[in-house]
This record gives structure tokens, C-alpha cells and sequence, in this order.
């Protein structure tokens, strides 16, 4: 095996030194630069870089001590594979010249012809290499969310295959369709910074994924509850706080549609809060800090696709809406089917993704920005419908092909960790660390074993 | 009246409480201990250093009972830990002399 | 009571729908918007945004393990809450057209009228909805410093009046006499980031909230210690973060002063640090984190008053008085006057405020910015004269109402949380949540309880 | 010693305020300010502020629980010292008019003569503050940096002393040779965010110190494991997100070079984080957390001197070499040479930082950047040559600068705490603090001891 | 000797400590334990879903003592840790065989 | 049978597992708790608050054996725990009447 490592490790490098040094980027038509977008593209970009470690928290916090590294080392595998994926490939096939709507061709392979001045076909007031690092940081993070629904069993060799294959194979025809001149796009479909794309997409594989592999040992018996609370609290500041650079960045220049789509995003995640709270509050008697981060993380989600086209009032009801309709779906609904979505990926990023997206049906206004359209309720009938396509369409593309992709994987290698290892824990198991050294004996000392 | 000393597997902690519920045995005192008996060492890495950790995770439960009731308790406490393999750990029964209940200053039995 | 809540809902849905849809933005002047001053605030206003997690963190830290969630439900109650009330009517109570120099009208209810233009009455280079982030920010952290005073023993409930009422009655006059066009703007009052309107207004109102709500039980017996340090350290590097969006922010430009304002905070929160290490070292031998991180947060408060009005050098010795100052009175003088400031809101945030207030009527200078005046050392009497006046006026009415608020509240609901819910702990008794699941039995799985 | 202490302060005061006030800014050229590019700065500055705390828990994390607080002490530490010192001279030396290509003047001393317009010297489209301000926080980082390689057993005095000396003498200098105007600039060397100027200055000086005080206790009988690898993660992912700015902002303006290192930064940081974990998992079987972000920190120092100068495709390369490489010598190497780094400060930055300077001279391209050079493969011999020199030149001077200040300090102070005191801890020996109060008595309380 | 285990509040460890140290009794041992007697559950929320928590956070005190000592020590945790009310904890008393000083090698009455 | 508990400073713990693993003594049970015995009080800070730490972290470790290898063990954890300073810690030593190795039942001497 370390021979065939080898090999494939010097072929690789041979491949990428041919591109890279036999096609030096061509200075294009070297359209101006504007210093503001740019400063505003860059920052946002490192924004949305961050709500992945975010999310690393997030999740982390929620599930039990033994897998919380295995959680953070899905988030950081993530980053390193998707990155390098998406300049090698996952750019052009996503933003490359469009081929029969569905695919983009691969002029940009090795980012090849992508240059420090703008391209002219998107964002051409910013350096092309800004675009394909904003657009990267978003196939970074929607993979990521996925990982929430099958947290604490799933093997980590098996998550590597399938985080290359369905950023490939999912996520970067699925963003052509919308932004990159793919049909969606085409047909008029609205979704500002990604409730199709982004949420609808990870929510839906999670989904999948959580019921092809089952569920967690137990999960039957026993309510497995979060081992560290803080860090969720931590993980969803640091979202809430990389969603600006998401929502307001996606406007793609520092412009009133971008302050607006900041300031409903706020708005948005508050009313989710608050909504949540209040539903559970009313239910149970008690409002909890899990409750108010989740429902900020859903207010966020549900009005990803609408933020630069919605007023803040409209905002105010989107959270209230998606805060109490997600609540019902993770403390209710997933009980009653009985599937195991751990941390609720499908629950708050499908479910509010899909509130999201046929909420910018509804509450879209051209008064608010003249780029955008009518929804329902200023007369707009065609755009609700082109929601529902696109919706549909997510729905429909993600699941059959994560379940080909899981199919695909598990004759290579079995996607789910042994009885044993999972009851040991993934953390020791799989990756040979406790998170908290502390926990174990020595107080002052921690002097684990013998030097070997 | 004596007091049943179990080191158990962490994972058995919930079925172990909902068996005692059945034998009404309310009263227990529980802590995370680390143990080892039979079980083999375990290999971490920590920036490629290896690191051998010999020692497990386990539950105690402290169960303070009537002399007549040990052998019921212990019988399933058995059943429920026992998964057959290396690692399901131990029972130990000691004498005990006296029981207080703090809030009422009742002693002995009625303590229990 | 459901049915009241209901019916309550269904009243405020149908006003912001009347509201949200019967009055679209109105297209204004359209001002030019400049990207990079754009780029700034809205990246500034995340900046801030962060603050208050960060806040949560710094707080968290400091509290007893029971109490942790407690403190962070309250700043994530705080980001809810403020952000729903400032695009209903805070911004334009602290920002609409001025009303007898003390509040704004109504211009603004709702956000109508506010659009993706520029205002041509405020930052007149970026949109207008940046400029109501921008600023919400500002009304959220103070809110949420204010519950540092009161920690570990106010019912929830009682809490989200208070923020409510507080944020309504009391910061947003503040903020219209300062910044909004009201008497303290006029007379000249220099408040460069807050150090009155934030600072001292929080601090004042928690030293009257913890006077009247009474010492945690058991404070006088033992001494409280944090329960986590590297909470706290990562509180204050948030807030330390942060602040450059608040202080350098409030430039409302990408300029010079924005410039020399993220210098002179740095340099003071370093200075405060050092003086404040310098101070316990000196006193009791040994050089604490606490200390440390405290020293800076105080350095931070003092230069916020006079981030864009003083040199680098005059941030160096208002650093150097600061630190000292706020440690000889949360080490000394508190424990004198015996009350239980729990986490010292006021002890560095009033204090600090106050010494940063007066210290910008000494060290402001003409020479530094010609848009500023100049302070006692530089000939400026008169506006060290108007500092007392704003200073002392912030006092008064933040004490007067903040008592009226309270007093209110307390004929509604119990202020404090009963005696046996304070000692199981807040998480536990209020919010039916434990921070750390893992310090409970089951090392490698917590199973807790059976699934109702 | 309060006495000498009491005086010293009142004499700086004294000097503080006469530099302070008759030397008001002379407002000089006025340059025009580009708000886009003082956007960016401003914000880049402050992202590598947060690198410093994230380091504090990238450490932190790291140590055993009883010194993680004298860690993050330490970096707080460097935090408040260097903005002090930069302020009153270490600009000046740094970026001072040049004397004889080794050292700047002191025209610049206490910031004398800097102003709110841009400097026509620097970077002439921002403001001088704010070039200030973000050399200022490579400055901070640098010296944090070091203490990685002695943690757990120095002093704290020793350590205030250290950092005052060494950034006076050893950083002002170095960062004046490669970007204040001093010989290796002139010289032609490349080092676009501080491949040699940051991480090779630190990571040799860090080893140097390392052998002066001798190894931890224990050492070699144990080994020695993190105590909290979740902090470690979060201390990687702020250091990720932090050094966008780093390096996306050595371009000193929001241009197409700014975009190109941002885009390259992250790329290596991926890369490097798949070829460590790539190299353990080969190695001995199982991929860990540990290892994911130390490559990713690994390659984020390789990519620091190339960012601005070398294709994306080339990062990959960068990455996937300097992984192994740096594995190879922490896991290995280092335990051959049997010296006791404490967390790979050498092991990480002084060689990923060697790898990265010579990289630069490999693998630059003026086919990418017009403005840099050709490295070897495109032709470059005297680029590789240069960045030999530069190397070598500051491994040579940081080894025998650092050497020097041990020296000196330790005729002083003891550099190195008492075995009793390292046995204990330096949290409560030093510091006279705990990290975790929670763990100690009380699940619920924490009420320790009687007050005094 | 006798060993004396109280499992009490963790809100009364400080007092308790006042209590020994007046009695001149300072050598202890105390760590952290989950409990149960007849303290009722507590419920917690999570995402809606209710847990049932059944185990409470409970200090358990160690102090080895002469025989004669025993009554005494006994007799002061009571008053100290005593509210009246359930949750008070237990008092458990054990034989002990032997002590040894470590640092001197001193055994029994003088190791105390 | 008897228990033997010994009190021990954290740094210790690895020695004495060497120790124990040469005289073939694997079972053990080990925890973290807070003790006191003749230590003197530290000093903490907390903005400028005093506080006094009376209560340092030791290890307990626990180990069950038979009569006869009593002496044998104490011995050896006596010349690997001890310092000669003040906070080296104690041995206990217990009657215990039975132990029962959950994984196969069998009892007494052949559970240990
Ligand atoms: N002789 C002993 N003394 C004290 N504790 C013991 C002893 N033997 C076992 N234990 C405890 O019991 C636990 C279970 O023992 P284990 O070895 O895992 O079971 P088995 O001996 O049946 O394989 C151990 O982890 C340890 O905590
Ligand atoms: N039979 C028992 N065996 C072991 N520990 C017990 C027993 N009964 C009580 N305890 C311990 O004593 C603690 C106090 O008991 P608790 O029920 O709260 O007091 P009471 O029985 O007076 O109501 C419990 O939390 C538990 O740790
Ligand atoms: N009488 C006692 N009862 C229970 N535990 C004790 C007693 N005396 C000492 N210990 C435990 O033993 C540990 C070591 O005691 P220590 O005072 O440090 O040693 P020495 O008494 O030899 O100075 C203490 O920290 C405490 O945990």
C-alpha cells in the first residue's frame, strides 16, 4: 500500500508542476480593481472561513466527550480536502464556462487562467482569485454541515471518499446550477447566499446518509444529551458572526444590498431565537441556551436565500416562522420517524433551508432591492414557483446522489465504525486522542504511560 | 450491614440504576474512577510520540445495604454488567458498621 | 396565559405585516455610497457583534460552573431581544429626527424610510442600513454588560423585562443626547465610541440593580472564584477584537481617525493591562491572568470616550492611570461598600468609563484630530467642564431610571430567583440544562436518565 | 524595591507626557487616503491581533492543566509589552529613516511625528497610524511565538525581561533588514508576511532558549500530552482565520496580490494539513486532530514569505512537502537531538519557516506577481542565492542576539522556576491561579477557603 | 481506627472544613460523587427533548480516626451539614486495620 | 482479602504502576481526589481577593489483594511514593470479605 501511496503521490506532484509551471496565469483584459469590494470579498471570505471551526464547536459541544475530536477532525478534514479539491477542480466545475446548463467545463483546471485582476464574467470589480476564494469558502462549509447528521459512528476513511465525491459530484454541479449559469439560475430562481445550494443540499445528504448508515448504539434507550454546552455557544457566536460575511458578502461588492442583507441576517437569527425559546418555553417551562443558539442558527439559515431581497419586518417573521416549525421538527417529528440525524443537520439546515428558500417566494420585494422580484405577497406568483422547482430540485439531485456515493464507498470500505470502537469512542478509537487530558488521573500532572 | 463495592463498565451506568429501581434499591453514591484489570493496553500518538494508556475509564457505584439483601443485589448487578468479556469489571463487598441519615439523625437500617 | 400569548402574537405578526408590506423603503437621494468606508462598517458592526459572545465568554469564566449557561443565555437573550426592539422602534427613538433635544420621533418605526442609500443625516458615504447595524450593535453590547452586575441570581424571566424596559428607557435617550442630535451633542460633550453612553450607563445601572436585588447568598461567608479562566481569557481577546470595530468603527470612515483610533486602543488596553499586573503584583506578590485580562478590559473602557481625539502617547498614560484605579476598586473599595457587583460591570465599566470620560476632557487635542477640542492640557477648559456635565447627567438618569424600571419589574414578577433554585444553580433551576455534561457520571457516554 | 519602582514610573510618566505634548503630529504632505485599502488594513491588523490569543489556546491547549495559565499569561503578556514598546521605540527602530542598512533612527520615537495621513515612505495610500498599527501585530505575534519553546518552566519575570530585549533587539532589527530598508531588502531577498522576519526569528531564538534553560522535569521518563485538544483546535482555527490578514494584508492594499495570497494561504494551510496527516497515518496507523492542525499551521509558515509571490498550484506543492517534513522533525528528529521544545516552536516555525524562505526561492514567479521574482524553477538563481543569505543571516543573528539577552537575564533573575515550583505548576506557583475552578471541590460551588 | 465517610452538600464543604479544623481534625481526603437517596429527579431540556436527571452532585468526605474520636466527628458533621431537609446525605462509618504515614513510616495513631 | 488505599502525590501515579506492574500487582482502581493531612495552605488571587487553598490534589489508588501479599505491597509503595516531605500521603489498609469478577463469577481469591 505505501508503494501505491507513493506512486500516486508522484504522479500527482508531476501532474501539478506540469500545470503549474507550463501555464502561468494570462493577464487578461485587466479591468480595474475596486479597492472597497475588494477589502469587503477578502474579509468576508476569512468570515465565512472561520464558521466552519464554528461549526466545529457547534457540533462539538453537542455530541458525547468520547467523539468530540472525531467531530472537529471531520470539520478540519473538510477544510484541507475541499480546499485543495476546489482549486484543482472544484472551481471550473463549478464556475467554468457553462456546458448544457448543468456543468461548468474545465478551462479554469489548476486554476488555470485565473488571474489577480477581475474576471469579466462574475464579480468584476474584485480580483478573479477573491471570487474562487469566496465561492470556496461556501463548498467548505456546506460540506461540513453534513457531517452533523451522522456524528459518532460514521469511519473517518470512509467520511474522506465521501467528502471528495459529493463536493465533486453534488455540491459543485448544484452550485453551477444557481450562480454559475446553470439552469436554475436561468429560470429565475433567487437564492442570495445559498438556501438551496448550501442548506437544502447538506441538510438533505445528511439525511440520507443518517439512514443508510443507522443509528447510534443506544440512541434507542437513551437520550444522548450535548457534554459540553459552552462550546455549542461558542461555535454558534462564531456562525452567527461568519454568517455576515456569508450573507452580506454574497452581495459581492460593499453596496446597500449588502447592508441590508447584513441587517436581516441579524434580524433573522434574533427572531429565530426568540422564537425558538418562546415555543419551547410554552412547551416545556424552561427556556434553554440550546434553544436560543439553535434558533439563531435557524433564523440564519432561513434567511440565507432571501437576505438581499427581503425588508427587516419581513425578516422579523421569517425568524418567528422557522424558529417554532424547526423546534417541532427536531423534538417532535424525528422522534415520531425514528431516524437518527444526531445533531440535527437535516432538522435546522434542511427544514429551515427549505422555510428559507419558499419564504424569498413570498416575501421578496423589488422595493427593497429593484435587482430582485415580487414575491407571493407583492404579486409575484411566477418566482414562488421557481422556488419550489429549485427546491424540489435539491431535494431530488442530493438525495439520489449521496445514496449513489454511499453506495459507491461502502464496497470500498464499510461506512460505520465497529460496535466496539463506537462504544470506546471515535476520538481514541479512530484518531488515538482524548480531548480532555485533564479528565483523567494526575490532577497536577498528566504522565500517560511509559515513553515506548 | 455491608457495602457492595461495583466497578463497572460507564455504558452499563443507566441499565444498573434502572435494575436497581426494580429491587427498590434507591440509595447508591457513584464516581468515575479509572481502572484496570485484565484488559490490554491501548496505543495513542500525540504528534507522533506513542503513548501507551493502561488505565479505563470506569464507574464505581457505592450501594450500602441490609446484610440478607447482598446477595440479591450482587446477583444482579452480575447480570446486568455482565457482557462476558475482559473489561466488565468488579465486585467487592465490605463490612460496615453504621449508617447515618444526616437530615433526620436516624441510624443504622432505618438509614438506609 | 397560551391565549394570551397567542393572541399577542397574532397582534404584533399582523402590525409588522401591515408595516412591513403597506410602507416599501422609499428610494431617497441616493447619495453615493463609498465601498471602502462601506466595506469598514459593515465588517466594524460584525466586529462588534462579537463582542457580546465574547462578553458571554468573559462573563462565563468568572461565574460558578452551576451559573455558566445562565450568564450566556442572558447575552445571547440580550443579541435576541435588542436586535428585534432596535428595527422596531430603538433606532428610531435613539437616531430619528430630534424631538426637544432628548429623544427621537418616529419617523424611523420599523425601519420605514431607512433604504439602501445613504442617510444624508448620518455617514452620508455609507447605506443607511449599515449605519442602523452599525449602531444596534452598539445598543446590544451595552445591554449585555450591564448582567455582569447581577449574576448568579435573577430570574430569567424578570431579566427579559429588564433588557427590554432598559434598552427602551434608558439607552436609547442616552444615545439620542450624545450621538442622535440631543442636548449633550450640542453642548459640545465628546463621546468618541461610548464611554457615557455605554460604559457608564451600563455600569451605573447594574451598581443599582445589584444594590437592589441584594448579595448572592453566601458572599459574605466565602470568596467566589471563576470556575474557568481560559473562558475568560478568550472572552476578553473577543472583546479585545472587537473593540477595533467599536472604537475604529465609530470613525464612520476608512480614514485617519479610524486609523488613529485602532492605535490608541490598542496601545491603552495594553498599557491597562500592564498597570493593572503592575498594581496586584506590587500588592500581593504574584502577577495574575485575571489580572491581566481585567487590566486590559479596563484599558479598553478608559480609551473609548477618546479613541479618536487623543495621541498614542496620552492612550499610553491613560492606560498606565486606569488599570490601578479599577483594581484598587474592585479589590478595595467594593469589599468596603459591601455591596456584590458580581463580575465588576461596574467596577470597569463605570469606573473605567468614568475615568476614560474625564481623562478625554484632559488628553483630547486639536493637534491629534482638528475635528476634536482640546482638553485641560491643552488649554481646553470648557471641555473638561462639559465632560462633568455629561458624565454626571449619564449618572443620574441611568441610577433614576434604572431604579424606576425595577421597581416596576418587581411588581410583576420576582426579581430574584428563589433560595434553593440559587443554590442548585441557575442552569439547572432556570434553564433545565447542565454546561458540562461530561463531569457527571459516565466517562465515555453520558446516558442521562430515561427518554420520557 | 517599591521605592525604585514608584520613581522609575513617575520618571516614564514624566518623559511620556514632555514627548507626549510639545510634540504634537506634524500633519505633513496629506497624501489622499484610499478608504478601501485603510478598510482592509484596519481590519487585517486586527485579525492579526487575534492571533496572539489564538495562539495563547493553539499552546494552551497543549501544556499539561497545571501551566495552562501561565501560557496564556505569557502571550497576554507579549500582547501588552510589545504595544507598548512599539509605541514608544520599536517603530522607530523598525521602520525609522534607515542607518546604515541595519537599523531605523528615532525620528519616529514615540510615534513623534506620525500622523493621520498616509506616510509617504510606507504604504502611501492608508494612513501612517494605521501602517503602524499592523506592523505592530507582527511584532506582538513574533515574540509570542518563542515562548512555545520553554513552556512550562520559566520564570515570569525572566520572561518580561526576555520579551522587552529580545523584540528590541532582535525583531526591530531583523524586520528593519527585510522591510524597513536595511540590507536584505536592498539585497533583493523575498519575504512577502515574515517568512525569516516572523518564523525564523522565533523559531531559532525559541530553540536557543530551549537548550540555554534545559528541559522540562520529567521529560525524559514521560511523555507529556495536551490537556485540551479542543483549545488547541480553536487556538489553529483563529490562527487560520488571523493569518488571512497576515499575509492577504502584507500586500498593504485590497489589490489582485492580496487576493493571490489569501487564495494561496489557505491552499497551503490545507495541503500542509493533509500531507501531515497524511505522513502519521502511514506512519503509525491512525490520523489525528493533533496532526491536522499542526500541518495546517505548518503550512500556513511555509506559505508566509511565497504568499504574495507564488501560483496556487505551487501551495499545493509547498504544502504537501512541508508537512512531512516538519513531522519528520517533531516526532523525530527532535527526539534524537534529545532537546526539549516544549510545543515545536522550532519544530514548526524555525523549520517550516526555512522551508517556506527557501520555497519562496524556488517557486516565485513573476508570470504570477510582476512585482516579485523568478525563483529556480523559472530560471531564478540569484533569488534562491538571496534567500540563502537571508536565511542564514537570521538564524546566525537571532541564535547569538538571543544568547546574549539569556545571559544577561539570567545575571538578573534565575531564568528557569524552582523544581518545586515546576512540580506544582506554574498556574498556582507563578500566578497564584487555577484554570479550572470546576474541578477542584464542590461540583456545584466552588467555594474554597475562608476570606482573608 | 474507623473510617467516617459523609456524602454531603458540596455547599457544605466549607463549613464542614471549619467544623474539622476546630475540632483539630485536619487530615481528610474529599472528591466528587453523584448521588441518589430520596431526592426526587430533575428534569432538563435539550432540543425538546426531556431528560430525567436522577443523580445529584454530592462531596464525600473521608476522615480516618482513633475509635474514640469517632462520636464526636460524627456528632459535628450533623449539626453542620444538617437543613432537615431530603438531600442531607449519609454518614457511613467502616473498620479500618492499619495507617501509614508515607513520608515517615509511622503507623497507626501516630500516622493520623 | 484486603483493600489497601493508598494516598498518593499525582506525580507519583506512573512510578508506582511500574512499581506494582514488577511485583505482578495489575488490578487497581484510581481517582482523583482533594486531601489534606499536615500540608500547609497556598495562596490564590482573584482580583486582588486572597484566597487560601487548604485542600491539594492527590491520587487515590486502590488495590484489593490477598493477606499475605499485604506487607509486600505497602513496602514497595512506601519506597516509591516517598519524598521525606510533608505531603508524600498515607496507606489505609481495609478487611474486605469478598470480591466477584463480573465477566466470569468467580469469587474470592481467583477474582483478583
Ligand atoms: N485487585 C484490584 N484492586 C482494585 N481494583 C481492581 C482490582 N482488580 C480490578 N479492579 C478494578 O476493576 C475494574 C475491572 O477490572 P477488569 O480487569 O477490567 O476486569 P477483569 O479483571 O474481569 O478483566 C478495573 O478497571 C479496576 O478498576
Ligand atoms: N444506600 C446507600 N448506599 C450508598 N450511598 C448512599 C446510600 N444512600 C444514600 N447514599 C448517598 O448519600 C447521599 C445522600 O442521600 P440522600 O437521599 O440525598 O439523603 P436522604 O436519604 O437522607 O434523603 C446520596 O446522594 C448518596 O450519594
Ligand atoms: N486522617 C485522614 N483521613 C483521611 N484522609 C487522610 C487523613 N490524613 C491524611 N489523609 C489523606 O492523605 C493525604 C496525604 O496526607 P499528607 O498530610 O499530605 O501527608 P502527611 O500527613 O504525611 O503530611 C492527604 O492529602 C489526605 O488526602
Amino acid at each position: 500500500m505505501k508503494a501505491k501511496t507513493s506512486i500516486g503521490m508522484v504522479l500527482m506532484l508531476a501532474f501539478i508542476m506540469v500545470v503549474g509551471i507550463t501555464m502561468p496565469a494570462l493577464a487578461a483584459e485587466e479591468l480595474p480593481v475596486d479597492t472597497g469590494n475588494t477589502a469587503f470579498i477578502i474579509v468576508c471570505s476569512a468570515m465565512v472561513l472561520l464558521m466552519t471551526p464554528g461549526l466545529a464547536f457547534f457540533y462539538g459541544g453537542m455530541v458525547r466527550k468520547k467523539n468530540v475530536l472525531s467531530i472537529m477532525m471531520q470539520c478540519f478534514a473538510v477544510m484541507a480536502l475541499v480546499s485543495v479539491q476546489w482549486v484543482l477542480m472544484g472551481y471550473t466545475l463549478s464556475f467554468g464556462p457553462d456546458v448544457g446548463s448543468v456543468i461548468g467545463n474545465l478551462n479554469f483546471l489548476g486554476l488555470h487562467g485565473v488571474s489577480i485582476f477581475p474576471s469579466p464574467d462574475y464579480a468584476s470589480t474584485i480580483p478573479h482569485y477573491v471570487f474562487v476564494a469566496f465561492q470556496l469558502m461556501f463548498a467548505i462549509i456546506t460540506a461540513a454541515l453534513i457531517s452533523g447528521a451522522f456524528a459518532e459512528r460514521m469511519r473517518f476513511s470512509a467520511f474522506v471518499l465521501f467528502v471528495l465525491l459529493w463536493t465533486t459530484l453534488v455540491y459543485d454541479p448544484i452550485a453551477h446550477w444557481v450562480w454559475g449559469g446553470g439552469w436554475l439560475g436561468q429560470l429565475g430562481a433567487l437564492d442570495f447566499a445559498g438556501g438551496t445550494v448550501v442548506h437544502i443540499s447538506s441538510g438533505v445528504s445528511g439525511l440520507v446518509t443518517a439512514l443508510f448508515i443507522g443509528k447510534r448504539l443506544g440512541k434507542d434507550r437513551d437520550t444522548i444529551v450535548p457534554h459540553h454546552m459552552p462550546f455549542t455557544v461558542l461555535g454558534a457566536a462564531l456562525l452567527w458572526f461568519g454568517w455576515f460575511g456569508f450573507n452580506a458578502g454574497s452581495a459581492l461588492a460593499a453596496d446597500g444590498i449588502a447592508g441590508l442583507a447584513f441587517l436581516v441576517t441579524n434580524t433573522c437569527a434574533a427572531a429565530g431565537a426568540i422564537s425558538w425559546v418562546a415555543a419551547e418555553w410554552l412547551h416545556h417551562g424552561k427556556p434553554t441556551v440550546f434553544g436560543a443558539v439553535s434558533g439563531a442558527v435557524a433564523g440564519l439559515v432561513a434567511i440565507t436565500p432571501a437576505a438581499g431581497f427581503v425588508s427587516p419586518l419581513s425578516a422579523v417573521i421569517m425568524g418567528i416562522m422557522v424558529g417554532p416549525v424547526c423546534y417541532l421538527f427536531v423534538s417532535k417529528v424525528k422522534e415520531k420517524l425514528g431516524y437518527d440525524d444526531s445533531l440535527d443537520a437535516f432538522g435546522i439546515h434542511g427544514v429551515g433551508g427549505t422555510v428559507g428558500a419558499l419564504a424569498t417566494g413570498i416575501f421578496a420585494s423589488t422595493a427593497v432591492n429593484p435587482g430582485g422580484a415580487d414575491g407571493l405577497l407583492f404579486g409575484g406568483l411566477h418566482l414562488f414557483g421557481v422556488q419550489l422547482v429549485a427546491v424540489g430540485a435539491t431535494y431530488i439531485y442530493a438525495a439520489l446522489a449521496t445514496l449513489l456515493i454511499l453506495k459507491v464507498i461502502s464496497m470500498i470500505v464499510p461506512l460505520r465504525v465497529s460496535d466496539e470502537e463506537e462504544e470506546v469512542g471515535l476520538d481514541t478509537s479512530l484518531h488515538g486522542e482524548d480531548a480532555y487530558g485533564y479528565d483523567d488521573m494526575g490532577v497536577n500532572d498528566r504522565l500517560v504511560g511509559i515513553q515506548s | 450491614m455491608k457495602k457492595i463495592e461495583a466497578v463497572i463498565r460507564p455504558t452499563k451506568l443507566e441499565e444498573l440504576k434502572t435494575a436497581m429501581n426494580e429491587l427498590e434499591v434507591r440509595g447508591m453514591t457513584i464516581y468515575n474512577v479509572m481502572g484496570r484489570g485484565l484488559q490490554k493496553d491501548i496505543k495513542q500518538y500525540y504528534r507522533g510520540q506513542e503513548v501507551s494508556v493502561d488505565l479505563f475509564p470506569k464507574v464505581k457505584v457505592e450501594i450500602v445495604c441490609m446484610d440478607n439483601a447482598v446477595d440479591m443485589i450482587v446477583q444482579r448487578i452480575q447480570e446486568v454488567c455482565r457482557t462476558g468479556n475482559i473489561g466488565d469489571g468488579k465486585i467487592f463487598i465490605y463490612p460496615i458498621e453504621n449508617v447515618i441519615r444526616i437530615s433526620t439523625q436516624e441510624q443504622g437500617e432505618k438509614a438506609l
